[in-house]
C-alpha cells in the first residue's frame, strides 16, 4: 500500500561536492512501510520557487534495525538543491514506495553483476544487501567520472566484491564500466543496472550478445510517479508502459533498445 | 450534509470537490491514499472510440507553477473500458464519469452511445479541447461551428448528463459556451489546458516530442477565474470550473466566479490527498461564514 | 561586441535585452539601479494621446508565480511626454521607444504622429493589446480586421520603425501577426498579458477594481514561447518576445522560440538589475557554445 | 539614492505569537544607506512558493552606532512567515531607502503625537528617535488589541511620553486610539499616523475637525516599491498618485478622505 508520509531527517552527509546521502525515519518510531530494491519514492520540496512537482529519488537503502531510509541526491537543480540543504530534525514529505523491482534470480549459484554509473549507483546498495541476505554473492561494477565520485564503497562491499571504473583513471580501471576487465574475466548469468541511459544501452547490448539477463531501471522524467498522469511512459514491445509504475525496473528484452 | 449537494443535469453530486480527466486515473489508483466515497465525482481518463497509444516521450515538462503535458489521450479504447475497467469502477460509491474524446465527430458519437447503458456511470465530459492530439480535439472546441456540431451529434445519441469541457485557447469562450448550450449541453466545464511551449536551451529543442503541449497547474487559475466568471455571466447552464486549484481557498474562489461544482487535476500529483482537505476547507469556511448552502456562494460576488 | 547587435527595422539595437512598457517607467526610475546604456532598448510606459487617469484602486494582485495588473494606461498623454519627458530621457544612450495606445483609430494616429519629430524617439510600440481600459486597447489587437485597420493608419503617418504589439487573448494570434505584417509593420512584439482574474474569498469581492486584468510573470511564460514559435512560423518581420522572462535562460529560450529581441516586463519589480544579468548570462551562453552571432540563435529549434 | 542591498540577520526576536523584530547589517561593515523616518524597504522573499512579489516593509528603527536596520513584522502570509522564519547570519535582499517621509514641524514648541495601530506602530519608533534627537518631545498612542500586542513599549518611552490603549483592556485605556482621554486632556498641533485604514480615517477625521495638522502613512498595496509600475495609486487631490514615491506619507489635507 502506497503512503503520504512525513519522515524527519536523521542525517544528512555531504559525500562529496554534488552528493548527499540523506537519512530518514519516522516521527513516532512507527515502523517504516516495507520497500523493494529498485523501488523509489517521490519527495517534496518545499522552498523551491521553481520546484512544483514532487522529485522522484531512488531507495538507497533501508536500514531496518534503525528504521531509516536512506536517499542518496545529486545536486542537478534547485529541487535537489534544497533537499540537499535539509537539516536534522526538518520534515520531508514523501510518497512511498513506488514503482516495481528487481526480480530475484531463481537459481542460488546465478552470477549476479549489479552495475551502478553516477547517481544510478543508488538502487543498487539496497538491492545488494537485499541479494546477500537471499543467499547470493553479487558483485558491483561502479562507475564514476573520478575517485571522489565513487561513493558508499564501505557499505558496497559489506554484501559482495566491488569492481569499480573512473573516467580519469583515479581509481579503478580507467574508463567506462562497460570496458571493466570483470566483464571479460568473470561469466555472469546476471546484470541489473542503472545509470545514464548511454551507458545502460551499453550494459543492454553486451549482455543481450552475451545472453546474459539483464534488468535496467529507468530515470524519465515524471510528474506524479503512481501511474496516474501518463507522463513517464517508455515505448516497449508492449507498447507504451509507464516507468512509474511498470517500471522502473525493466527487462531488456521487453525494451525496444535492440534491435 | 445537505448543503453541500449539488445538481448537475440530472446528475447528483453528494459535494461539489470532483476530480479532473487525466489526472486521476481511473480513481482505484488513489484509494491507498484518500477514500473515494467522500468525492463529488471522479472524471476519469480521456477515453476514446478505438485505443489510441498516445504521444511519443517525452510529454512533459516542469514551468513555473505548473506543468505542460503531451499524452495524447493514450487509452485502450471505449470497447475496452467498458468490458475490462468499468466492471472494477462500478462499485465505487461516488459518481464516475468519463471523458469521451475523439478525431471525427462520429468518433464521438459512436464512443458516447457505447456508454450509454453503464448504469453507474450517470454523465459524460466531451473534450472538445484537448491540445494534445493532431486531428480534433482542441480544433472542436476552439470554433462555435465545429462545436454546436459536435454536442449536437453526441446529444442525439446520449441521454444522460452531458457536460462539455471548454478550451481556454480562444479569443472569446462565451461564445463557444453558448453555442454548446444552446445545442442542450446539460453543463460546461472548463478550462483545459492551455497551449503552451517549453525548450531546452543546451540541447536547443522543444522539450515535449511534440513541440507544444498542454499547460496546466496553479500558473493557469487566474486565466480559469476570469472565464469561469465570463462565462457565468453568459450562460444558465451550470459550469465546472477548474485550473490550477491547489487549496479550498482557490475551490472557493472558483465557486464564488460562477462554479456549480470544481474539478482538481495536476494538484493531485503533488498531494494525493488534496480533494479531501478542499473538501474540508469548503466546510470550514461555510460554517464560519455560516453559508447554509453551497449554491449561494456560486458567482456571488 | 557586434556579435550582440540586432537590426529591427531601421531600429539598430546593440544588442537584444529591452525593457517592457508598464514595467520600466521612464526608464529613469531604473538608474539608481543599473546602467542603462548597457540596454539595447527601453520601451515606456503607454501613452496615448490625452492624459488619463487610469483605473480606481487596487490595481494589482499577486498571482502564483505572476501577478495581474489593472493600471490602465495612466499617463499625462503625449504632448506633456513631448515637452516634460522627452527632453529628459533623450540623453540616454540606448534606443528609447514609445508605447502607443488608443480608444480610437484617429487617437492612434495622432498620438503616433507627435511623435515621428522626436530625433531620439527611434520607433514605436502599437499596443493593440491593452486590457485594462474600457473601449479600445485589447479590442483591435482580437480581431483580424480592426488590427489591421489601426495598423494601417498609423503607418500612413509614422516612417520611423513601427513595432505592432499583440495581444494572446485570441484562438490564433498568427492571423493577427499576418494581418499586421500585410500593413506594413516594421515588427511584432509579444505578448501583452493575459487576460486573468483574482477574487478576495474573504470580502467575496474581485481584488482588482475593474475585475479583470492583465496576468504577468513567469506564469505566462510557456504560452508566450508558444505564440512566439507559432508566430515565427508564419510571418518575416523580426518578433520581440517577452513574457515572464526571469533570467537569462528564459532569455534564450525566447531567442530559440524566434525572437529577434526580447524584452522583461515584470521581473524588474523583483530584480531591478534583472536586464543586465541577462545580458551577461546570454553572451556567456554564447560564448559557452561558440555562437558567432545573436541572429545564429534565433528560431534554431 | 536607491539601492539593491544584500543584508545579514544579526537578530531576530519573536515579540508575541505574530509578530518578529529583524534587525540587519551590512556583511562587510559597510555604512547603511540614509533612511529617513517614515520611508520603507522592499524585501525579497526566497524559499515562499506563494510569494511572487518583494514585501515592503518600514523603517522601524535604524541603530546608526550599531549599523543595524530594524524591521517589525506581523505574520500575515507566507511572505511576512517566511521571514519571520529568517535564522541569524541569513542574508536578506533588500531594495531601499523607498518612498517619502513624515516633516519635520517647523516650530520647536509643537505639541506632536505619534499615533501607531498594530503593525502600524512599526515606523513610529524611528520617527520618534528622529523628533527627539531635533529637541521635540513626541507623545505615542499605541492601540493594540491586547496588552501583549503592545510591542517595543521600552523603546517608545527613550524617545517621548507613552499613552496605549487596548480593546480587551488588558493594558492602558479600553477601546481604540481615537476615544484615548490624552485627545481630550491635551492640545496637538501635529499627529502622525499609521495603522488599519479605518484607524487612519478615524484619527484624519478627529484632526481635521480640531484644525490639527495630521500626516498619514499609507500602506497601499504595491508591486514595485519605487514608482514604476502604478499599481499602489491612492486618489489625491492633485490625482492618482503613487503611494511608494509620492508617499507612503500623505498630508490628510492631500487626500480625499475628508469631505
Ligand atoms: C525513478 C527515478 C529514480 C531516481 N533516483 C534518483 C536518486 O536516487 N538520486 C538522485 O539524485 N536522483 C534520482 N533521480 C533523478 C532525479 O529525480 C532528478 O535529478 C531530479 O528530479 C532533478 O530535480 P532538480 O529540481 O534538482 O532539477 P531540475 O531543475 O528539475 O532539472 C535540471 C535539469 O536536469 C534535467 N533533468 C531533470 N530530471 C531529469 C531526468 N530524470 N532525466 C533527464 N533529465 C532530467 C532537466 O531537464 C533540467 O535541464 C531519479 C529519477 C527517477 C525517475
Ligand atoms: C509602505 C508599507 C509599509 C509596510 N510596513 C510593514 C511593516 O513594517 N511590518 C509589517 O509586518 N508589514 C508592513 N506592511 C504590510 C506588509 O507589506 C504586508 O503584510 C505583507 O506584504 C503581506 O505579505 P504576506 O506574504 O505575508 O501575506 P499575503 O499572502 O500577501 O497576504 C495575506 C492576506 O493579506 C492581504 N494583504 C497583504 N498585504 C496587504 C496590504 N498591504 N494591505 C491590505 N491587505 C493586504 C492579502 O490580500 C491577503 O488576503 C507594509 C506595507 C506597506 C505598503
Ligand atoms: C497529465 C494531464 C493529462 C490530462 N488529460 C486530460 C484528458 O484526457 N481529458 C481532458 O479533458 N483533460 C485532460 N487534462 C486537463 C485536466 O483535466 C484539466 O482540465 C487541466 O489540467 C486544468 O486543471 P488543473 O490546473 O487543476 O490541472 C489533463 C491534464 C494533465 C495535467
Ligand atoms: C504593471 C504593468 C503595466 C503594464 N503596462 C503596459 C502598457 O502600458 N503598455 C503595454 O503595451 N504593455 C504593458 N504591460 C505589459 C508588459 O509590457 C508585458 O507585455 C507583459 O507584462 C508580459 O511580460 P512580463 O511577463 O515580462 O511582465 C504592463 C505590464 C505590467 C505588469
Ligand atoms: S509519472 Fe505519472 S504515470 Fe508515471
Ligand atoms: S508600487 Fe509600483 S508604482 Fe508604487
Amino acid at each position: 500500500m502506497k503512503k503520504m508520509l512525513d519522515l524527519i531527517v536523521t542525517e544528512n552527509n555531504q559525500l562529496n561536492q554534488n552528493y548527499f546521502l540523506l537519512k530518514l525515519t519516522t516521527p513516532n518510531n512507527e515502523k517504516l512501510p516495507e520497500m523493494l530494491p529498485g523501488q523509489f519514492v517521490e519527495v517534496r520540496v518545499d522552498n523551491s520557487t521553481s520546484t512544483f512537482l514532487r522529485r522522484p529519488i531512488s531507495v538507497n537503502f533501508v536500514d531496518t534495525e534503525k528504521n531509516e531510509l536512506w536517499l542518496l541526491i545529486q545536486v542537478i537543480g534547485d529541487g535537489t538543491r534544497q533537499l540537499s540543504l535539509c537539516k536534522i530534525g526538518e520534515i520531508v514529505n514523501l510518497l512511498l514506495p513506488l514503482g516495481n523491482s528487481f526480480s530475484m534470480p531463481q537459481n542460488k549459484n546465478s552470477e549476479l553483476l549489479l552495475i551502478g554509473g553516477g547517481v544510478g549507483t543508488a538502487p543498487m546498495l539496497y538491492w545488494g544487501k537485499i541479494l546477500k541476505d537471499a543467499g547470493f554473492k553479487p558483485n558491483f561494477l561502479l562507475g564514476a567520472r573520478s575517485a571522489k565520485d565513487l561513493l558508499q564503497l564501505e557499505d558496497f562491499s559489506k554484501y559482495g566484491e566491488v569492481y569499480t571504473t573512473t573516467e580519469d583513471g583515479t581509481a579503478g580501471e580507467k574508463g567506462f564500466v562497460t570496458n571493466h576487465s570483470i566483464l571479460q574475466n568473470k561469466d555472469f548469468t546476471h546484470i541489473y543496472t542503472c545509470g545514464p541511459k548511454p551507458m545502460m544501452m551499453a550494459v543492454a547490448k553486451y549482455a543481450n550478445q552475451k545472453n546474459i539477463e539483464c534488468e535496467v531501471s529507468l530515470e524519465n522524467t515524471m510528474a506524479c510517479g503512481f501511474g496516474v498522469c501518463l507522463c513517464c511512459v517508455e515505448g516497449t514491445k508492449n507498447g507504451n508502459l509507464c516507468v512509474c509504475t511498470e517500471g522502473p525496473v525493466f527487462n531488456i528484452n521487453d525494451l525496444k533498445w535492440i534491435n | 450534509m445537505d448543503k453541500l449537494k449539488v445538481n448537475i443535469g440530472n446528475l447528483e453530486l453528494k459535494n461539489p470537490v470532483m476530480t479532473a480527466s487525466g489526472t486521476f486515473g481511473y480513481g482505484v489508483e488513489y484509494s491507498d491514499f484518500i477514500d473515494l466515497s467522500k468525492l463529488g465525482g471522479i472524471f476519469v481518463k480521456g477515453t476514446t472510440l478505438h485505443a489510441r497509444q498516445g504521444n511519443a516521450y517525452p510529454r512533459m515538462a516542469e514551468t513555473p507553477a505548473g506543468m505542460l503535458n503531451a499524452v495524447g489521450l493514450q487509452n485502450k479504447g471505449v470497447d475496452y473500458f467498458v468490458s475490462h475497467i468499468y466492471p472494477e469502477l462500478k462499485d465505487i460509491d461516488t459518481n464516475i464519469i468519463v471523458n469521451v474524446s475523439g478525431s471525427t465527430i462520429e468518433d464521438y458519437a459512436e464512443c458516447a452511445a457505447r456508454l450509454t447503458d453503464l448504469d453507474k456511470i450517470p454523465a459524460i465530459e466531451l473534450n472538445i479541447s484537448c491540445p494534445n492530439v493532431k486531428e480534433g480535439g482542441m480544433a472542436f472546441g476552439t470554433s462555435v461551428c465545429s462545436a454546436a456540431e459536435v454536442v449536437k451529434a453526441v446529444r442525439s445519441v446520449y441521454n444522460k448528463t452531458l457536460i462539455v469541457k471548454l478550451s481556454p485557447n480562444v479569443t472569446d469562450i462565451t461564445e463557444i459556451a453558448k453555442a454548446v448550450e444552446a445545442e442542450g449541453a446539460d453543463a460546461v466545464s472548463l478550462i483545459n489546458t492551455l497551449l503552451g511551449m517549453s525548450i531546452d536551451i543546451n540541447k536547443r529543442k522543444p522539450v515535449l516530442s511534440t513541440i507544444t503541449g498542454g499547460l496546466s497547474g496553479p500558473c493557469v487559475k487566474p486565466v480559469a477565474i476570469r472565464m469561469v466568471w465570463q462565462t457565468y455571466n453568459a450562460i444558465k447552464i451550470p459550469i465546472i470550473g477548474m485550473g490550477g486549484i491547489s487549496s479550498w481557498q482557490d475551490a472557493i474562489e472558483f465557486i464564488l466566479a460562477g462554479s456549480s461544482a470544481i474539478q482538481i487535476g495536476t494538484y493531485n500529483f503533488i498531494d494525493p490527498t488534496i480533494s479531501e482537505k478542499v473538501l474540508i476547507g469548503i466546510q470550514q469556511y461555510m460554517e464560519k461564514y455560516k453559508v447554509t448552502h453551497i449554491s449561494d456562494l456560486v458567482g456571488q460576488i
